[in-house]
């Protein structure tokens, strides 16, 4: 898995819904040796301020060599992405870090949290080339609000998985938690992928680990290199520390000392 | 090789140690080397500065571990190293093969412990010389770091001297009141050069939580935060002692690496910026040649120290 | 007076200093507050802290005096003033007026330069503390700074302590080793209250000239850039002494101001954030207003050293 | 004068040619007040990197609150200030610093090179509230090259002013230094206002002196605050220093001393 660096074209953003947004880069080199639940790091400038590089997992990638973003504002660093718009540049390093496993055959359960959701679709997608039937694949969708959850939902049912929603404010599918979904579906998959906010995978790998489902993780630190020189991104193994960067960011739910 | 501009010289002398160039990247930013090998030509770095290495393999701090602040980040690592054994065992297998020069950083928690990781090292193959971390706290002084106290550094520099015949580079804290007194006391005590700064201490708090943001509290700044700071003292170092002198501190560009250049360093690391611009190593040694060019220089080393400041 | 949050108690003390809010603007950033008359409600503010006065008037450095650096900028301002009869004279008619705590920051040459311009200002109408910047070269003593030897820092405490009964603040220099011993030895000798920190000392070089961008060579770092350090030092202060710790460095927005806040000052002064926004001092009283009402405090002083640190 | 700290959203950008750009601002507090040779503190964004305020002329301020500035991209900060487009917000402090004296009788003379022609076009048109015959008024423009002179050109005949151009390269007017265009209008004008590189300015002051002709020059430093606080603007003058942003920007040529 050679590692690139890669001055991105941004070819296209869109918002999703209010601060979210979706960007298309062009980035050859990075796309195409990428494998799903792998990220990016990114640095949008020159300017020192902010300094670091912000990671992002790849939301998928197309075969001419595009590359998909799906992110949310929440600092100074996802603010200066949303600004940049078509025509601009931004420096990518990647493919980065340890993705999902794929499945080939017996059903899977993708469930995914807000932005979350983003390595989801990438994976989605490339488990439908190992001659999958989606429709026995149930894939659970939770955020705040339907108007964040609404079109990431439906490229989902597009690609024929079975989708199931749950809002914080039921305005979609299922009032509450989208680990709450899980029980029902459980007894008829062998795996789980899970990424979204930490309580909710700590849910999801309890849930699995009680039903004797696999079950992985993408996991979400601090990160200053993510090459595995700066050993930031820590955080705490049942035998010790890992590294999120380079063992991850996705992880067998047993291999995460949760809190 | 710098490419377009092959006449230009830019080879210098850290003491015994012969480099390429005179850009190294900084202990604890680069891992082992491999960590950057798909992204760096690392057969074009002068050399490659290792993570810092202890007797035994080291678990680091427990997280967070690293904030960002304001042109610069906090880190506190905690020293995670794999140790000297598993180092020679593993990491100078492929260090041996990058076509550079290897440094290797060495940090203890007692004087003796320096003095046995400098022999261990002493006679591996593909090791061309050692730095010696001396920000880290003495245990038997209550854990004032060595370099803070001119008789513990001079103490650690001086075993050191004794269990090694590798060049030996000693780095120094800027968390003093007079950076010129160690650089003295190092150099007196057998060091073959200086190399500074390591990072300055520093903290940040999360308000809401009312939490520190590093678990262990205070950690190191570093980043072109304190190459203001990183200057003044290559610059003040450089007209104390007669040692070579190598400058840390914020160099992420060709205009960096020049300023310590200028200032006396006889050459650069460069650290946090590998984070955030892996090409920066590279860019610089191009950015060195390119100015050299143009300013009818044919040699790096007619740079080295020509500040000039105005009498009086 | 904070607007919308006028349930929440903002009022500090300095020792014998009241202050309506915490929140001071730095000696030299803000010039004799007048400058920033316009711009900016000075009754809203905690005080004023005045440039730094001298026995007699200065002319300063030769230019250039400032350069801006990542984050941050340094100054070689050569401590200009208008020297202290002009301003009791002059700067003091205004600032009488202006519905605020005035600050009197006085510098001196030698420890009876300190004690003369205390002597000076007790007294004069309107003032109402005065803070020692201790970071100036003794010229007794070959230009090392009263800030960097302890000895040298408790003789102008204690001198200044002698000749005035207003509220004292020594100002701490950060170039030292070790601040908490500094902050302790200007306690003993008499202090009410430390603030810290004045700027760090670095350099920045024009590589095209080989010439240094300020024409005094060196100069003080300030800006965001030198906030870890800051924030680091006033924990380590606060935990060492009991009179109250004013925080300074980098302070550009509330989140800034309750970092220290929380980390032990009992207030803060805004710095270098005056040039690049001058609404930061009363945005900032704003925010911390805003925080504490949305944290469900009632008042400031519940916050301060409330810093949360895991045992061991 | 009071000063004003106010956020002005972009009109217009325009580039006059390559690195050069006019922009309009509606900023009516700052427009309101201002007086030519006076100047504005601009920031861009909350970043701090870069960290100061950029000092710029004011260009020229309407009846109805707009105010402009022209600028060319030499580093950071104009670079960002290039960037921002119509609908973008800026935030100036101005208006700052001692402007010109306007001469209500007797021709004068504008003589401005490169950027320097910025505050000068304000005082063009200031000048002509006093009822004067501009075309007895020589108006010396230089810069680098036809290009970058062409335009603003215009503007002062369009004032019908009496313009003579030079250019370094002599695409347009006399191939050589705008101050070589003064001798032959010195002997009519009875003052003379000057802007722009530093040895431009020094050769106006001295061929001013020489003639008993009153001049004034508008001179540049670094600046922090803008508003006489950091003492950090200090020019040397023939009894000690000045500080620019408060005792000038615009000098009697008298009152510098020159290097
Ligand atoms: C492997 C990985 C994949 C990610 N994928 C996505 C994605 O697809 N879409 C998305 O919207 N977000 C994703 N995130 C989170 C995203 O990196 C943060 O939201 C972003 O870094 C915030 O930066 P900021 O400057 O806007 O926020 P600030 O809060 O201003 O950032 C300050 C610092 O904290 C770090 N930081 C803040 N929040 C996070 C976080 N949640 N995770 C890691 N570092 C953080 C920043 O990198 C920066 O160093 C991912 C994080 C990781 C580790
Ligand atoms: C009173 C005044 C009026 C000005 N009016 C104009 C104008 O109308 N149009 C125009 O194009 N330029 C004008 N300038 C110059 C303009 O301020 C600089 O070009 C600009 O600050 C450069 O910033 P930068 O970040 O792009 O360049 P950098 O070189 O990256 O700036 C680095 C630092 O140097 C300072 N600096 C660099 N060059 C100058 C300079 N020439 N003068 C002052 N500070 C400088 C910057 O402010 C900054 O602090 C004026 C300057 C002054 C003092
Ligand atoms: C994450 C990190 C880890 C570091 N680890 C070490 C180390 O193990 N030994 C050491 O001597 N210095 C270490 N340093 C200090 C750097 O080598 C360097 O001296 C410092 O960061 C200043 O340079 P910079 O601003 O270019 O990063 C580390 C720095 C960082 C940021
Ligand atoms: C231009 C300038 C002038 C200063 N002059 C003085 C002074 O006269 N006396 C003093 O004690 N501190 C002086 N300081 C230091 C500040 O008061 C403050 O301690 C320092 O800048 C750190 O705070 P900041 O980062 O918020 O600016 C000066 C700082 C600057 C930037
Ligand atoms: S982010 Fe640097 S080691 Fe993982
Ligand atoms: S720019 Fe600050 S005093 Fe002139």
């Amino acid at each position: 898995m050679t590692k690139f660096q890669e001055k991105a074209q941004i070819l296209d953003r869109q918002e999703l819904a209010a601060g979210i947004y979706r960007l298309t880069l062009h980035a050859p080199l990075v796309a195409g040796g990428a494998h799903p639940g792998q990220f990016v790091m990114v640095r949008t400038d020159d300017s020192y301020d902010p300094l670091l590089r912000r990671p992002f997992s790849i939301h998928q990638v197309s075969a001419g060599g595009d590359l998909q973003l799906l992110f949310k504002v929440v600092g100074q660093g996802t603010g200066c992405l949303a600004r940049l718009g078509p025509g601009s540049r931004v420096d990518l390093l990647g493919p980065l870090g340890r993705g999902f496993r794929l499945q080939r055959e017996d059903p899977v359960c993708l469930v995914g949290g807000g932005m979350g959701i983003a390595p989801l679709y990438f994976l989605g997608k490339r488990l439908l080339q190992h001659a999958r039937l989606p429709e026995f694949d149930p894939v659970l969708l939770g955020a705040a609000s339907q108007q964040e959850l609404a079109l990431l939902a439906d490229d989902f049912f597009g690609l024929g998985y079975d989708v199931r929603t749950a809002t914080d404010d039921g305005s979609l599918g299922h009032h509450g938690f989208v680990t709450d979904l899980l029980d029902q579906v459980l007894p008829r998959v062998s795996r789980v992928y899970v990424c979204g906010p930490y309580p909710m995978m700590r849910i999801a790998a309890a849930k699995c680990l009680a039903a004797g489902v696999e079950c992985e993780v993408s996991l979400e630190t601090h990160m200053a290199c993510g090459l595995g020189a700066c050993l930031g991104c820590t955080v705490q193994a049942p035998d010790g520390y890992a590294h999120v960067c380079v063992q991850g960011p996705v992880f067998e739910a047993g291999e995460v000392a949760w809190q | 090789m710098t490419g377009q501009y092959d006449d230009i010289d830019l080879r210098v002398r850290i003491g015994p140690l012969r480099l390429r160039n005179p850009v190294l990247t900084a202990s604890g930013t680069f891992g082992y080397g491999r960590e950057f090998a798909d992204l760096v030509n690392l057969h074009r770095l002068g050399g490659v500065v290792t993570k810092g290495i202890s007797l035994a393999p080291r678990p680091g701090n427990p997280p967070p571990r690293i904030v960002e602040t304001a042109c610069g980040m906090l880190n506190a690592i905690g020293l995670e190293n794999v140790g000297v054994e598993e180092f020679i065992r593993r990491k100078m297998v492929f260090l041996r093969t990058a076509g550079t020069r290897v440094i290797v950083n060495i940090l203890g928690d007692s004087v003796d412990d320096y003095a046995r990781l400098a022999e261990r090292l002493t006679g591996v193959e593909g090791i061309d010389a050692l730095e010696v971390n001396i920000s880290c706290p003495n245990v038997r002084k209550g854990g004032v770091a060595f370099g803070t106290v001119p008789e513990m550094a001079a103490a650690v520099t001086g075993a050191v001297r004794a269990a090694t015949d590798l060049p030996l580079i000693v780095k120094l804290s800027p968390n003093v009141t007079d950076i010129g007194r160690m650089a003295a006391v190092v150099e007196e005590a057998g060091a073959d050069a200086v190399s500074l700064i390591n990072t300055l201490i520093g903290m940040a708090i999360d308000c809401r939580t009312r939490r520190p943001r590093l678990a262990n509290v205070i950690g190191g700044l570093s980043g072109p935060a304190i190459k203001p700071v990183a200057l003044r003292m290559v610059w003040q170092v450089a007209r104390t002692v007669s040692i070579p002198v190598i400058g840390i501190g914020g160099i992420s560009r060709a205009e960096d690496a020049l300023e310590f250049l200028i200032a006396g360093a006889s050459a650069i690391q460069v650290g946090t910026a590998n984070f955030y611009q892996p090409a920066a190593a590279e860019e610089i040694i191009t950015g060195i040649a390119a100015f050299l060019h143009e300013q009818g220089e044919h040699s790096v080393r007619d740079i080295i120290g020509s500040l000039q400041v105005e009498a009086g």
